[in-house]
């Protein structure tokens, strides 16, 4: 498959381009920041990102979905990214359908997947326990209990968890911390008794909460994927959300670069344009080589999510890996290259490096993908 | 024993005396330091004690002359005070861009009358001053700064804006650069003036930064009149005065050096955890004995630059090293609190995280290598001036 | 079954009988290759063998015409071949920089008579050629070139000295740049000409790098006569033709890629050892692994370049883009075997580490950032070509 | 203590530097490599170093020595560093002779250090057993044997082995490889039955040796040090090795800066001095930038052996690995701005950039005194 964008998906762009940069631009979040927004973004833009057919951009059409496929998704991540537009696409249109759709339950998908494609159900992955990604490290316990199950334990650093109408809670219902045998996923009502949920106001005005589960029974049908082996859904699930996070970062990155690539034409000193520096020229060059070579990195992890599912996990750590740093690297030469207007709250591009620090950390930075992708290589 | 020695003595049980017990506690936040104005605000009834204690003796500005307000110590003397003073834990009882940057400047330019004018009540802390150095268009390019300053018999008539006045709102009186004579070559007319800051015309609006905090101000000067008294040096020489208050800008920056503290990977350890006694991310200790190497060689760098400049062998331009490289070391320091942080260290609000505090320390480092002359700018003197190549 | 499929499946069959078994085994050394000429060396029966059935074909340069040499291919059969040719570990049956750079130019510049006489013999292997671009004092500043070309009746008189002439010792003929023009300004007065290295006045000296190797020459030129037929292009437009050889040399040079193979890690693990199958050494392995995800993302990167290509999206410059960060890679890579090498890495003689080959290799790659484009040439064309960055 | 050379310190520079650059220049290397010499220094030199005092540089004067410190040392390594002079001077009169004065046998050292400071005795140390440094994992062994013991094993990469009299070498005489206690310090007769030297060519065209223990018996008195407690002493003699070596790095990186910096103002492109770019000028100042931090730190980790010997481990830790990647940052770009002729075998920055990459990984590489500054800071 050529590593370029079919017509097709370019047309997907073009159109997530126009809609992202009309409906939601960087202003969209700022407002909602700046009225201290109790959601965090617009469930108004929500209704229409279905409308969009970007919601359930993963699902089949029989169950009232896109139909289309990762790259796709990715495609709209990197307008959100250039965008900063916060919404539940990751954590439900992607993370959460991704987890319905590899589970499989057809009862439960043709109940819950329409509602999800119409922007009526919003679903994350509950996983973390520390400040740190580690899914291995699941230590909510997971009782048997009746017929069903009882959860006790924290998760914290859950992705819109303060909104989510339904959680997939990766339990501990066997082996130790640090296994990945042992660990089951349960999907549980935001509303069930023994939630309780506090939302945690992030640096980059997204949405995450800690959620703590106090002993919630829930029964047997709950289970996503199998008993004590849900280690595959739960890194399926996370890889498609490292996937799109990479090309979130992508596209935030490049828009970063794009206006430092402006200022550095316009802002005059010493009787010339700033961009007419070598050594700034090189530091531009070498920020465009980094996001250049990352572009290719996210696409081939995004078509292989979509022709090899199975075989996607190296692609998928080198494309988060190589997305962080690049886009750490490009919003840090776009604050220092602004100079002081960089620093001010008023001017954008600080709201760019603190998203890209969050997406960053999300679902593994790039020590993790390193450490990840060197065991796959066997070293 | 000698009389430094006795010095010595007094000054401790001086100190032990009369430093209160809150002012011994090191500074954590900004709100802890005492920056005195006519409207000076005290944290405490310690701060304000301390205060009145120092300047009581001339201890704010221990080796300027009494009649400034100063102590009148030698220079052992007051370099005995200092230890003393570190050995107890005091803080600073009065921070001030008055003593820092204007007293150096008025000591080395100024006429005995501004001197007499002006020294006192820094000294006291009674008058907080601000420094109206940049312009929007003008950053690193300083000289092209276009606030005005035209002859208008017995005073200037002042409008412009500047931007980046540290503390500007808080300010009673600004030290400013402005521009005397628009048809010289741009270094050749610009002047250095003072004025109270409830001149009528002067207006301030505090900017707030990405960090959420808010220490820089835009002031605007809108037909402002300033006494022709209150030109320090020559008219068209401010230049000259500019560049030695740069310089001795970058070296204050600098020399605040990296916070003293646990080393960062016992800090890392509170979220990572360790296996053995060793921090559990292997990859991210790594990095973190990196950064340390770096940031002891730099301290004792630090060191060493003292020490040559007592010896007479500093080498010139050595602030500009020091400031491009505690600006980039502090900026790693804080990028690694980050990645050991986590997800924790992304929060923005709430008792957990102090009010998102690593965060906003992590933000406002960025600035660290913009503030000042950026780090660019220092890279070209530090080019030119000690590697001495060629310009372009 | 279709034409295509068919080719493919007689050039598979045809490989398969015509390919000598060690000329399936990749090349190691530089002596593996096979670079023709008038005193060409074969390392082995097999490597003469296949080149004389591929020139026989035409298959040396498969795409050309017939007329002059080549195998009269279409693109899709081309690309069969080479797929084929892969798929069977088959070695270029022929290195040479008369395909790789002289041709480009001759098919785009020369005259018919020029193709004529030159094609042939470079599909066969006849003519080795080297490059005459380089001079002492013309590095990232190619057009300052000073060699002339005096116009002398019905020839040139050429004088003057180049350097950095590949393998100048062991080729034939050279493809030079010449100043043809000493009063035009530096770009106007070059000129492309062409001469045989056996001319009277020329001669080569190679020059010992740090790795001991010497793959490149000083050449002089005391005056040599060259017939004016054997200029290309016009006279004094030579500059044209160099920037376009030159973009063409950025893509060979970089389309080269990094040696497939194992994954850095796991040579590692040789000298390092592991503990549960994770490399001994964490920080070395956080090192390599960083190092392995730039590298993959590079390797896709060039495929997405090709693909660019292809689809008529590509970008302009990208081949300086390709050359600037495989050079970084490359070299990066190197000083991780060097790290992960150990003492064993830094032996220069002897059986035990094949000749230093390790430290050969990584002294090697320091000229990567250099050659045929300074990383800082190319840093220069990305800001102005791609981004578009104003001049000084 | 101030961090700068005393007046006297100051006059042993002066004197090292001009008695270096006038006997044994690079070109005094470039000489012993091109000949192929089987000794790889020059014993008329060293002879002179023993006339100058250097040999016996750490040995009192009661026993022939100059009774100098370790800062005295690193400034006459400093100098070899600038000038790539090779000679026993790290393994003998610093290493070797740290090991005899601080083991403290009075007959010994009465015997061996008059002839060692009298140029006339030449030592090393025989640690390492694998490519990579890492004196706890030492293997080969001391059996109980008699009165004495009995030597089996192989050491790496021991400087100046092939012309040594003597090894000390380093030997598990109890526990297990990667352990500190069990190993033990002897003394062994390079002529002694079972010794065999092959020496290794090396890319510097500097000097070390494979040496094979193949059954060596040595009387009881030829332990250094403690028997099983052999560690402090190793370390010890180590860190006055590490500390000399970054002082020689550190030279080693001013000298080619320098050269570099001479090229930039010389070198002409584009009709001016490509020291006029600003992005070379920029890379050159970090350069600078670099180089003079080194030079507080070796300056301190030299001190605190003189003055405080037993708190010197994370300066000399801190020197070494700051030592190490400030002088290859320093080669790289020296080899890099020179551009093709810096490629060159002629020109002396290559023989930099080698030794640069021996002395970076001799007795332990950044990454190794990273690991031990972490391991001193405890994490």
């Amino acid at each position: 498959m050529a590593l370029i964008l079919t017509e097709e998906q370019t047309m997907v762009r073009d159109s997530a381009r126009a809609f992202l940069a009309d409906k939601a631009p960087v202003a969209h979040l700022r407002k909602l920041r700046d009225s201290r927004d109790r959601v965090g973004f617009s469930r108004e833009l929500w209704k229409a990102f279905a409308a969009m057919g970007f919601c359930g951009i993963l699902v089949p059409e029989a169950l009232g979905g896109s139909g289309l496929g990762h790259v796709e998704a990715g495609i709209i991540m990197a307008e959100i990214g250039r965008n900063l537009t916060p919404s539940p696409f990751l954590s439900t249109a992607l993370v959460g359908a991704t987890a319905l759709l590899r589970d499989g339950n057809a009862a439960r998908n043709r109940e819950l997947l329409p509602k999800l494609a119409a922007g009526d159900l919003i679903l994350t992955l509950a996983v973390d326990e520390r400040a740190k990604h580690a899914p291995a490290a699941t230590a909510l316990t997971a009782e048997r209990s009746g017929n069903g199950f009882k959860l006790t334990g924290d998760k914290c650093f859950v992705v819109d968890g303060h909104v989510a109408d339904l959680f997939i809670v990766a339990a501990r219902s066997a082996g130790a911390p640090g296994e990945r045998e042992g660990v089951t996923l349960f999907l549980v009502d935001a509303r069930a008794q023994g939630v309780a949920v506090e939302r945690t106001v992030m640096v980059d005005a997204h949405n995450a909460a800690r959620v703590r589960f106090d002993g919630v029974t829930v029964d047997a049908d709950a289970v996503l994927g199998e008993i004590d082996r849900g280690w595959p859904l739960l890194e399926a699930a996370l890889d498609v959300g490292r996937a799109a996070l990479a090309a979130e970062l992508a596209g935030l990155g490049e828009e970063a670069f794009g206006r430092t690539l402006s200022y550095l034409k316009a802002r005059k000193q010493f009787g010339r344009p700033i961009g007419s520096f070598q050594a700034l020229q090189h530091r531009a060059a070498r920020v465009f080589v980094e996001l250049e070579i990352t572009q290719a990195a996210v696409l081939k992890a995004l078509q292989t999510l979509d022709a090899d599912f199975e075989r996607a996990a190296a692609f998928v750590a080198v494309a988060k890996a190589r997305a962080g740093t690049s886009a750490t690297l490009a919003v840090q030469e776009a604050v220092q290259l602004h100079g002081g207007i960089g620093m001010t709250d008023e001017f954008d591009i600080g709201l760019f490096m603190k998203r890209a620090r969050v997406a960053q950390e999300l679902f593994g930075d790039d020590g993790f993908h390193a450490d990840r992708l060197a065991r796959l290589q066997n070293y | 024993m000698s009389d430094l020695e006795r010095f010595r003595r007094e000054t401790r049980a001086w100190l032990e005396a009369n430093c209160p017990p809150d002012m011994r506690q090191p500074v954590v936040a900004d709100e802890d330091r005492c920056w005195g104005g006519r409207r000076p605000t005290f944290k405490s009834e310690g701060q304000r004690l301390w205060l009145e204690r120092m300047v009581a003796r001339g201890w704010t500005v221990p080796e300027w002359p009494q009649q400034y307000g100063g102590g009148g110590l030698s220079r052992e003397e007051g370099r005995i005070l200092r230890a003393e003073m570190r050995r107890l834990g005091c803080r600073s009882p009065l921070d001030s861009f008055g003593i820092w940057m204007l007293a150096p400047v008025l000591f080395k330019y100024g006429n005995e009358e501004q001197r007499r004018e002006h020294l006192p009540p820094i000294a006291r802390g009674e008058i907080r001053w601000c420094q109206g150095y940049s312009e929007p268009n003008s950053g690193s390019d300083l000289a092209s700064l276009a606030t005005r300053a035209a002859d208008n018999g017995d005073h200037f008539l002042v409008n412009g804006q500047k931007i980046w006045t540290s503390y500007a709102d808080k300010a009673d009186w600004i030290f400013c650069l402005v521009r005397t004579d628009e048809a010289a070559p741009k270094h050749l007319g610009i002047s250095f003036i003072l004025f109270d800051m409830t001149t009528p015309g002067v207006s301030t609006k505090p900017i707030l930064l990405i960090s959420g905090k808010s220490p820089f101000c835009e002031t605007f000067f809108d037909n402002v009149r300033v006494p022709k008294r209150n030109l320090v040096g020559d008219i068209n020489k401010g230049w000259e005065i500019a560049k030695y208050l740069l310089a001795h800008e970058r070296e204050t920056v600098s020399s605040v050096g990296l916070p003293a503290g646990r080393p960062l990977g016992q800090i890392a350890a509170e979220t990572l955890g360790s296996q053995d006694g060793v921090l559990a991310d292997a990859c991210l200790r790594a990095d973190i004995a990196r950064f340390e190497i770096d940031a002891i060689a730099f301290q004792l760098a630090l060191e060493r630059s003292g020490d040559l400049l007592k010896a007479g062998q500093a080498s010139p331009a050595v602030s500009s090293m020091v400031k491009f490289y505690s600006a980039e070391l502090n900026q790693r320091r804080h990028e690694l609190l980050m990645v050991a942080g986590g997800s924790a260290a992304l929060e923005w609000e709430g008792e957990r995280s102090r009010s998102g505090e690593r965060a906003r320390n992590w933000l406002r480092s960025k600035g660290n290598s913009i503030e000042g002359g950026t780090n660019e700018v220092q890279l070209n003197v530090i080019a030119k001036r000690i590697l001495d190549l060629p310009g372009a």
